[in-house]
């Protein structure tokens, strides 16, 4: 039970670890708060999220056909690629805040972190390309283009409006993530990170994995449960 | 009266820096990092939309003193009374006492120099003032006029008034609360002083605590639900069209999972402030500590299973129904034991009868009839007649105005003198706490009647037999809207003129009472270690001194 | 100080995933009824549960952290329940048998 | 039976002083009688904290500024006993109330059948037999009455103070409310759910009526084809016909008796056959189409207005119960 009030040295003298808030009594607790603030902040993501969720099983259970042709509408391949894509950006990010925690080079931390955005950029551009953009061609995206016909249910449309706003949401945290990254590069190179202080990097990985974990049950829940294997 | 002039000599010279006059200018308050500083500018902005959304309801008041409606079209009335609901429920209720109270007071009660993120708290004034803003501009530019609970079809499809920038704000506001119910979690666990274990910290800390969780649990799912409506409205997608498949009653679903805890986002934190006026005005210890305390808790987490009562006619399932009705009878008891614990913390106090305990029993009091007429609406064959009649419309004032305004009026007058380190005159918050009991009694008393003879709320204008009614109830609204401004005007006229007060007027427990009025920028000289119990009032054990002036009376 | 997690570990996590996403995509393309639905959510809940573990360190974090997230999942498990208790039976309303025949019984209580 | 009388002597104490809207339904008593026993409690409890707030008020006020009052302890004994108490009572209201609520949520299988559509700002109603009211509905004492409802726009709700029924009326859905009136008179019909600028005039009356003068009233109107024989009429116009014949055998499932009846769908789902599923299969044939036939059914989307959707619900219907057909 280590509690804050132990004011430490370096905060009596005056000469406080780059980083330290005068808020608190020592770096631990700082680094403690910052962790269980973020938590937190993730626990009002996963209701966000889950009211989309909710939204979502509610109108597949009510249109279960529609919801399964919707989702053949969808491109696998990509869905598949993206989701590995996030998965190799998560490691990247683990190893960033381990290169930091264990005191290598900052360019060893500013290398994984770069590599990070760049996975995450390339799946924001996949998105864009081979899939939103492609819709738009074909004319499946509700209320900005949709081409009715071809077997186009009520159903469907509430499908795609759904992959659209679960995934345009997913999407705009990317942004967001890559926001943040690229601040945290920033910081990096000031050095203002070292192994005793690199909350913001934890912190901001949590972040980056819990959009990874979001991307992990949009994937089957858009583009699988319905299966795969009838029709072609 | 006997403490409004008895400490003055104690204060220190009236040149000691305090956070109020450590430093000047605009920009010290509007980019300061304390949270006493932030909990004033809250105070300020809500005060603000608590006046527009109060001539809101005036207006409404006046306009139903006729049958046929005294003053508007029914359109703007429509208006009226939504603007009412929106500003008074997003940008006063809820954020009342957590964002101004709770923003002054956590750090100094659990002794802590700060909150755990003042730029965050800062941050989260700011949204909230931007949220704030676009509702108002919604309402001066065309008005929105589907009521605060924005159901779907009529406010996806057929409304033509400003529902989407006015629920932008409302979206928007909700990350303020996000960020302050973060806030204080993380100030709760993290900040509190050494030896300040959880059952030492004030029942003000247990229930702002509680509310921070239905801040954290609730507010994103408010806010993706008006996400859904906005992009609803603008692209006509039909997610809440039943034409396309769409269901409005999912709308109605997400919207209670967190409007129904709001309620108790409004009422946890004025119960936390009566469990702290009670105890410092009987000088004694709270009956019955951890059931208080761990009613808020069960109170903040059953909150979030009985939003489907508000459902029961909206064609809901009906064994849905029937887990619902059962589920809000159960929310109803560690309610009934808070009233009865405070009830008790009375017996044999030393009590006394300053404004603050005026405000505080008037809450106990309008508190149980609120509550009590709860039952009326949990019960599913009576709510089948009372849903959507005026008798709503008295129970839920009851509760947040009877409740949780009486609860904020009790608290800004009990810290007062710590806020503004300035005594306000007794004698006219006295008269001030018994024009707005009339007033509010008389207003909201006969709309219980009016709902039961069956008059529905959102009328413009309504059957000639219900008149007399609405009459007395708007009767009672101007006398309360009188009873609300003069706090105003005493309140900021003591700002200047007021005695000034010592460090501790009421002779109250709590850490925020050792530090000077006002409480300097840095809070605590020294953080202070707590070596006893909240509320250690002196007692004497009955059977130990049968003589002395306490007991002689019992 | 945080737990340094070995690398070893990392990459073991990370082929996990990989190998899960696979399984999952591989899976869809099979026909095993209402199965595929619960196959695919079998296997995010395992992604997730290893993203969490290790990735996000809950393994070596303190109790608190992990009450907040199973108390996340327990909220967002409160709001589809209950929904969905709603949605999903409200047709049973027109259902003349069921235990509805048994309200009569229960009325006659009174 | 004791209770019985204080509820009857409470209720007229409290209409005579106008506190109480007119009972005229089966159900309005009921409803009553848990209220008056809700109002005790709340009268019961708000009296007891009132009185003790007032007591030690006066008994325990501040003598001089230096008083020290004796402690008290805290029992787990009262602790328990003002949990367990109100439990119990909550316990008892709930089943109560719910037994009262289920009772009145099924209508009783004889009841006479009246259509109810809501648009902004007026209510449609329509009688089996052929007649059409707006913002009136008359309507016989003493028989059950099951009203199916739905909106043309909004959401509205429809809602009779005297009977003591309330009921959301929602676009796409059809939801339905019964009451059996008990006395003759003219009772308020409310909106009771916000629909817009003129919610508050989209109100009307209820007459009801002894059961001659109801005969005579609807003997006195115009002569109308009943709503059974106009929706034959638009499913012969339409050419429904032609596919659902009645026999079985056509390329769509005949639709004799099959109201009300439990059904499995193409999707796996059973539902039973009710007004929604019927205004389903008009609008989106193939969401609710059955397995055993091909889905070639055309939608009416946009082609069928509300007041033609109830004829030709009324019509299936009435191909279903047997007994009317008889009649």
């Amino acid at each position: 039970m280590h509690r804050g009030w132990l004011v430490s040295e370096m905060a009596a003298h005056g000469a406080h670890p780059p980083g330290f808030a005068h808020q608190f009594e020592t770096v631990e607790q700082q680094r403690e708060a910052g962790t269980l603030g973020m938590w937190i902040f993730l626990a009002t993501e996963i209701l966000f999220f889950g009211g989309m969720f909710t939204s979502y099983i509610v109108y597949r259970s009510l249109h279960l056909q529609s919801f399964i042709a919707g989702s053949h509408e969808l491109k696998v391949v990509f869905g598949a690629t993206n989701t590995a894509v996030l998965i190799c950006s998560s490691l990247t990010m683990a190893l960033a805040i381990r290169s930091a925690q264990t005191g290598r080079s900052k360019g060893s931390t500013i290398f994984w972190l770069i590599l990070t955005m760049i996975l995450g950029a390339a799946f924001i551009a996949i998105k864009l390309r081979y899939e939103w953009y492609a819709d738009y061609v074909e004319g499946i995206v509700p209320g900005v283009n949709w081409v009715a016909g071809g077997g186009h249910t009520p159903g469907v449309k509430m499908f795609m409006c759904f992959y659209f706003f679960m995934t345009g949401l997913h999407a705009l945290h990317m942004v967001v993530g890559l926001g943040i990254l690229t601040v945290l590069v920033i910081m990096t190179a000031r050095n203002r990170f070292s192994s005793e202080y690199y909350s913001p990097l934890e912190i901001s990985g949590l972040y980056w994995h819990f959009v990874d974990i979001v991307w992990i049950f949009l994937f089957p829940l858009l583009y699988l449960i319905g299966g795969r294997y009838h029709g072609s | 009266m006997s403490t409004a002039t008895a400490d003055i000599q104690e204060r220190p010279g009236a040149e000691s820096v305090n956070y109020l006059n450590a430093n000047y200018g605009i920009k010290s308050w509007f980019l300061t990092f304390d949270h006493k500083r932030i909990g004033l500018l809250y105070l300020a902005s809500i005060n603000l939309m608590f006046l527009v959304g109060g001539i809101a309801a005036v207006m409404m008041r006046f306009h139903l003193i006729e049958p046929q409606g005294a003053l508007f079209e029914p359109e703007t009335y429509n208006k009226m009374f939504s603007t009412h609901g929106i500003i008074m429920v997003f940008f006063f209720l809820v954020p009342s006492i957590p964002a101004t109270l709770g923003n002054f007071l956590i750090p100094l009660m659990i002794g802590a120099r700060d909150v755990a993120f003042p730029k965050l708290n800062l941050l989260s004034w700011y949204v909230f003032i931007t949220g704030a803003s676009l509702a108002l501009i919604g309402v001066l530019t065309g008005g929105v006029d589907t009521g605060w609970t924005f159901y779907p079809p009529y406010s996806s499809l057929y409304s033509h008034t400003a529902v989407t920038v006015v629920a932008f704000g409302v979206f928007i506001a909700g990350f303020s609360s996000i960020l302050t119910g973060l806030n204080f979690i993380v100030t709760i666990h993290k900040m509190r002083a050494p030896g300040m274990t959880w059952f030492r910290l004030p029942l003000f800390i247990w229930a702002m605590y509680a509310t921070s969780l239905i801040f954290v649990l609730g507010t994103p799912v408010i806010a993706i639900t008006l996400f859904l409506l906005a992009l609803e409205r603008i692209l006509h997608v039909g997610i809440f069209d039943p034409a396309v498949g769409g269901d409005p009653l999912l709308f109605q679903h997400l919207f209670w999972f967190y409007s129904h805890p709001a309620v108790y986002i409004m009422i946890l934190p004025g119960m936390g402030v009566v469990s702290e006026l009670i105890t410092a005005f009987s000088r004694k210890k709270i009956f019955g500590y951890s059931f208080v305390a761990f009613s808020s808790l069960s109170i903040a987490v059953i909150s979030f299973v009985v939003w489907g009562h508000h459902m029961f006619v909206t064609g809901q399932s009906v064994y849905a129904g029937l887990v619902f009705s059962v589920l809000s009878f159960l929310v109803a008891i560690p309610s009934a034991v808070k009233v009865f614990n405070w009830t008790a913390t009375l017996y044999r106090g030393s009590i006394s009868y300053e404004a603050p305990m005026l405000y505080a029993l008037g809450f106990i009091g309008l508190f149980t009839i609120g509550g009590l007429t709860g039952l009326f609406l949990a019960s599913l064959a009576t709510d089948v007649h009372l849903n959507g009649t005026y008798f709503i419309v008295a129970h839920f004032h009851y509760v947040m105005v009877g409740g949780a305004v009486m609860a904020y009026l009790g608290g800004i007058h009990f810290w007062w003198p710590k806020i503004s380190g300035r005594l306000y005159p007794d004698l006219w918050a006295r008269i001030a706490a018994a024009i707005i009991f009339i007033g509010f009694n008389l207003t909201f008393f006969p709309q219980f009647v009016l709902g039961y003879l069956g008059m529905p709320r959102r009328y413009a204008v309504y059957p000639a037999e219900f008149q007399v009614l609405n009459v007395m109830s708007s009767a009672g609204a101007s006398i309360l809207g009188i009873g609300y401004v003069i706090p105003l005007v005493y309140l900021i006229w003591s700002m200047k003129y007021g005695p000034v007060a010592s460090a501790n007027p009421w002779k109250a427990k709590g850490l925020e009472w050792t530090v000077p009025s006002p409480p300097p920028t840095e809070n605590f000289a020294e953080i202070p270690i707590v070596t006893e119990d909240a509320y250690n009032y002196p007692t004497i054990e009955a059977h130990q001194y049968p003589d002395a002036p306490g007991v002689a009376r019992v | 100080m945080g737990h340094v997690v070995p690398i070893s570990t990392y990459i073991s996590v990370f082929l996990a995933l990989m190998v899960g996403t696979a399984l999952t995509t591989y899976v869809a393309y099979i026909d095993l009824g209402a199965f595929n639905t619960v196959a695919a959510l079998l296997i995010a809940v395992c992604k997730m549960l290893l993203v969490v573990l290790f990735f996000m360190h809950v393994k070596y974090a303190t109790g608190l952290t992990r009450i907040i997230i199973v108390g996340a999942f327990f909220w967002l498990g409160i709001m589809i329940t209950f929904t969905c208790g709603d949605e999903l039976t409200r047709h049973w309303d027109m259902v003349p048998h069921g235990w509805q025949a048994l309200t009569p019984h229960i009325v006659r209580l009174f | 039976m004791m209770m019985g009388l204080i509820h009857a002597g409470i209720g007229s104490l409290v209409a005579t002083i106008g506190l109480q809207p007119p009972a005229a339904s089966t159900i309005s008593s009921d409803v009553d009688h848990l209220y008056y026993v809700l109002s005790g409690i709340t009268i019961f409890f708000t009296v007891l904290i009132f009185s003790c707030i007032f007591v030690f008020m006066i008994k325990y006020r501040r003598r001089s500024d230096d008083e020290v009052p004796v402690a008290t302890h805290t029992p787990l004994a009262v602790e328990l006993t003002w949990t367990i108490i109100p439990s119990l009572i909550c316990a008892v209201l709930f089943v109560w109330a719910a037994a009262v609520y289920v009772r009145n949520s099924r209508p009783p299988a004889s009841s006479t059948e009246i259509f109810v559509i809501g648009k902004q700002w007026m209510w449609h109603l329509q009688h089996m037999e052929g007649p059409r009211e707006i913002n009136e509905l008359h309507v016989p004492v003493g028989v059950p009455i099951k009203v199916t409802m739905t909106s043309q726009d909004v959401i509205h709700d429809f809602y009779i103070p005297a009977f003591r029924v309330k009921k959301d009326v929602l676009p796409g859905r059809y939801s339905s409310i019964w009451f059996q009136a008990t006395q003759t008179g003219t009772y308020h019909l409310f909106c009771a759910q916000y629909c817009g600028t003129n919610h508050s005039e989209m109100i009307g009356w209820i007459y009801v009526m002894s059961q001659t003068d109801y005969a005579n009233w609807l003997a006195s109107g115009e002569k109308t084809e009943s709503l059974a024989q106009q929706g034959e009429r638009l499913f012969s116009q339409y050419g429904c016909n032609n596919c659902h014949v009645p026999e079985g055998n056509g390329r769509a499932p005949s639709l004799v008796g099959i109201y009300g009846k439990p059904e499995k769908l193409q999707n796996g789902e059973t539902r039973v056959v009710d007004e929604s599923l019927i205004q389903q299969a008009i609008i989106t044939p193939n969401s609710v189409h059955l397995p055993s036939y091909q889905p070639i059914m055309p939608t009416y989307q946009g082609q069928i207005d509300s007041d033609q959707m109830l004829q030709l619900i009324a019509y299936v219907k009435s191909l279903g119960s047997e007994e009317r057909n008889g009649k």
